[in-house]
């Protein structure tokens, strides 16, 4: 067995320099690396390139990343609910290159998987497909997109073992799996770290082959962003 | 005129047995409350999950388990969770059978526009571009005019695209329209609605042939 | 709940008419679809073409269909341990597709994903190759390859439900999860069929959408191959 | 001279700790028993598993777990399990390390032949086309000549091609040669065996220089 465990966020994100590419994983804020953000905000990295499907809140997650302007582009499909965002971007300091969130899955997995460009239907017709190749397939319109070129994919998972073995929880799951691999190195932080062995290998979501570095994150927030319940009955 | 729960109401009537569905947030959100109990339907939502049930009860929310409006959610029984990637393999690859969005704008060719104001309002596309251009039955849930009383329902869309010639369907406050080879068709008025409202309530060409029914809620 | 169960194989196969496109699971022998190719011998059609990336073995897996003469054309990634099959692709009774085993899975993906076709590194400067479009992307060269268009997918499981919700066992997963909603019709057939909500909804493979007909097989041999072993100490 | 398990045994140098590995059919598969006890090493079979182990004791064999080759296998603690698109994905991505795999024909520009003999044999490429198109490290195990005697090291593949210009070393039972933009370079001797022998039984252009040292095994 190939060991990525590293001892701890600092060691998992050794490396890391200015105007790096990242990918981020998570769907609004669930799932998303709280541990690797907290300590990108703590290394003062800037001029990032940050992909991921969303920007956060504006006291959370990559909100944290805008609010101390270390981000100089983002490549998101929805960027709602962030004021400060909102700001940097219609103020022209922050670079911001909006896609569809299924086009946004697929170019991460064409760099995870060795494609260099995928056909999409997506966006076609519209400004997303501004200056790039469109092509007829079968009757239909589909537009190139290329694969991402990454430093550095975060991924947050539930379960994970030493291997980089990964298992993620509900919705959770979004973007993590199919960043792993799709970047230099793949740094995942997960909520338990279990031993070697114990992950059923028919359940496992992304193998370790996919991750450089693993480590248990500490002091997770989970924070909901729309709590919307039933009353007790 | 309808309300909002009207116009959810009006389309759940378009779900049909066996159907997989997909919501967009807003009015679209509102239609599961409606749809019939004696058929099956399973609802999935582009960041993850198929088989969508109500919110959850007080305390038993989820940070793990949303939906793609950021709401906590529960699952039913034979639900499903997966990655970003396999979600829209079941968009793209037409799984899905009916899609119900919102719309700031609709064109009569089918276009459709709900992701951007230039220099006001970007707050992206999200799931909506990949979901219009796959879907094969899209149905448009919104209001007939903005909140400065100007039509939705136009000859061309004025905002930045979403799709193009994807709308097939269109249930408003005051009228579901059909988007056909020569423009809109009103099918359907609103309770107490008159075809001329509508008729001045929309930009884009309008046909109007022979009596049209009242909807049934 | 909407349920995709079938009374029996009888059932899952209405439908099935000569001349038509075939995929199905499997890598040799392991997780075919036993229950579907026994139907299927037995309803004996004809003309058919079959996108599976082995071809069984003589008297077992698609062997059968091959020793009845039923299919007209193989595509295939590996086709030895199997006589028959050598003679009728020799003698040219046979015709038989031979494509990269990556790119078999991915012309099931691009078919399941809705996409038209794929650009893969695989069979460039070969004769797999010929006759298609090959395309350079930072400095290598790649083959475009087409989605498959099928009538029926045949898959094997080991547990799912009536949804249509399946879990594969070890590497009898193979070619089944990305074969499933890649034809009009996707069949499958599991070990056990159990009540709805038993399953994890975190540990599905394949959820329930890309399923259209799911029954219980019976009699599974589960041939083995190869069967090499320790002796016990 | 070396036998199959001694090229096997030489290749297993060539595998370092922290390496992911696939291994073809054949003598490939012989590696694995000669990997250093004291590497941590990973064994990828492209038909969904990672982390394979020894073969099961008898009356453990499990037609579900097997390799490539069809064998029936066992996994090691840290093993998965994965579909066919995610195992080429580890392939096609330059996810895994080192490919070891045999081969019928090799050119001095690198080109491999493996799979097919016109008219004669047709067994097709399995996961060889996609393992030689996508790794960066490959090694090819095979016999210096055929049957017939024949080399099998060639100025120009005459079979149909698995791949072109990606082999960078080959072991074979007389040596160690590495594909270098000036051809065959000898880069060692099996125990016994003559630089002459070598040349002989090389039918492309072989670089020899200096001295040429005798395989450590």
């Amino acid at each position: 067995m190939i060991s990525k465990k590293v001892a701890n966020v600092s060691e998992a994100l050794e490396g890391i320099k200015d105007n790096m590419t990242l990918m981020l994983g998570g769907f609004g804020l669930s799932g998303i690396p709280e541990n690797s953000i907290s300590k990108l905000v703590e290394l003062n990295v800037k001029g990032l390139t940050c992909i991921s499907n969303n920007a956060g809140v504006d006291n959370f997650g990559l909100g944290l990343l805008l609010h101390k302007k270390q981000i100089d582009k983002m490549v998101s499909s929805y960027v709602g609910e962030n004021a400060e965002f909102e700001r940097q971007m219609l103020s022209g300091e922050l670079e911001v290159e909006l896609i569809p969130q299924g086009t946004l899955a697929e170019r991460c997995r064409a760099a995870q998987a060795g494609f260099p460009a995928i056909y999409t239907p997506a966006g076609f017709g519209t400004e997303v497909a501004e200056g790039k190749e469109t092509r007829e397939f079968d009757g239909k319109m589909y537009v190139l997109e290329h694969a991402f070129k990454a430093d550095f994919a975060f991924v947050k998972a539930w379960k994970g073992d030493a291997a980089g073995n990964l298992i993620f929880k509900g919705t959770a799951r979004n973007f993590n799996p199919v960043m792993c691999g799709a970047a230099k190195i793949t740094v995942a932080e997960v909520e338990e770290l279990v031993p070697v062995g114990e992950l059923d290998p028919n359940q496992i979501h992304i193998p370790g082959i996919f991750v450089q570095r693993i480590f248990e994150g500490k002091n997770y927030e989970k924070r909901i962003e729309q709590r919307t319940v039933r009353p007790k009955l | 005129m309808l309300d909002k729960n009207g116009i959810a109401k009006r389309i759940a009537k378009e779900v049909k047995d066996g159907y997989y569905v997909n919501l967009g947030i807003g009015i679209p959100t509102l239609v599961a409350n409606y749809v019939r109990d004696d058929i099956e339907v399973e609802f999935q939502s582009e960041n993850g999950v198929l088989g969508m049930g109500p919110f959850p009860f007080e305390g038993e929310e989820d940070a793990d388990i949303i939906n793609a409006g950021k709401q906590t959610i529960t699952t039913l029984p034979g639900a499903s969770f997966f990655d970003s990637a396999l979600s829209f393999a079941m968009i793209r690859g037409q799984h899905v059978d009916l899609t119900i969005l919102g719309a700031m704008e609709v064109a009569e060719n089918g276009d459709i526009a709900n992701w951007k104001i230039p220099g006001k309002m970007v707050k992206g596309m999200g799931g909506a571009m990949d979901l219009v251009a796959s879907a094969e039955n899209i149905v448009v849930a919104m209001m007939h005019t903005n909140r400065a009383g100007e039509s939705k329902l136009l000859k061309r869309c004025s905002l930045p695209l979403t799709g193009v010639g994807c709308v097939k369907k269109i249930v408003t406050n005051l009228a579901v329209i059909e988007v056909t080879e020569n423009g809109f068709k009103l099918l359907e008025r609103a309770p107490g609605v008159s075809v001329d409202e509508i008729i001045a309530a929309t930009e884009g060409h309008l046909l109007v042939e022979g009596d049209i029914p009242e909807m049934q809620l």
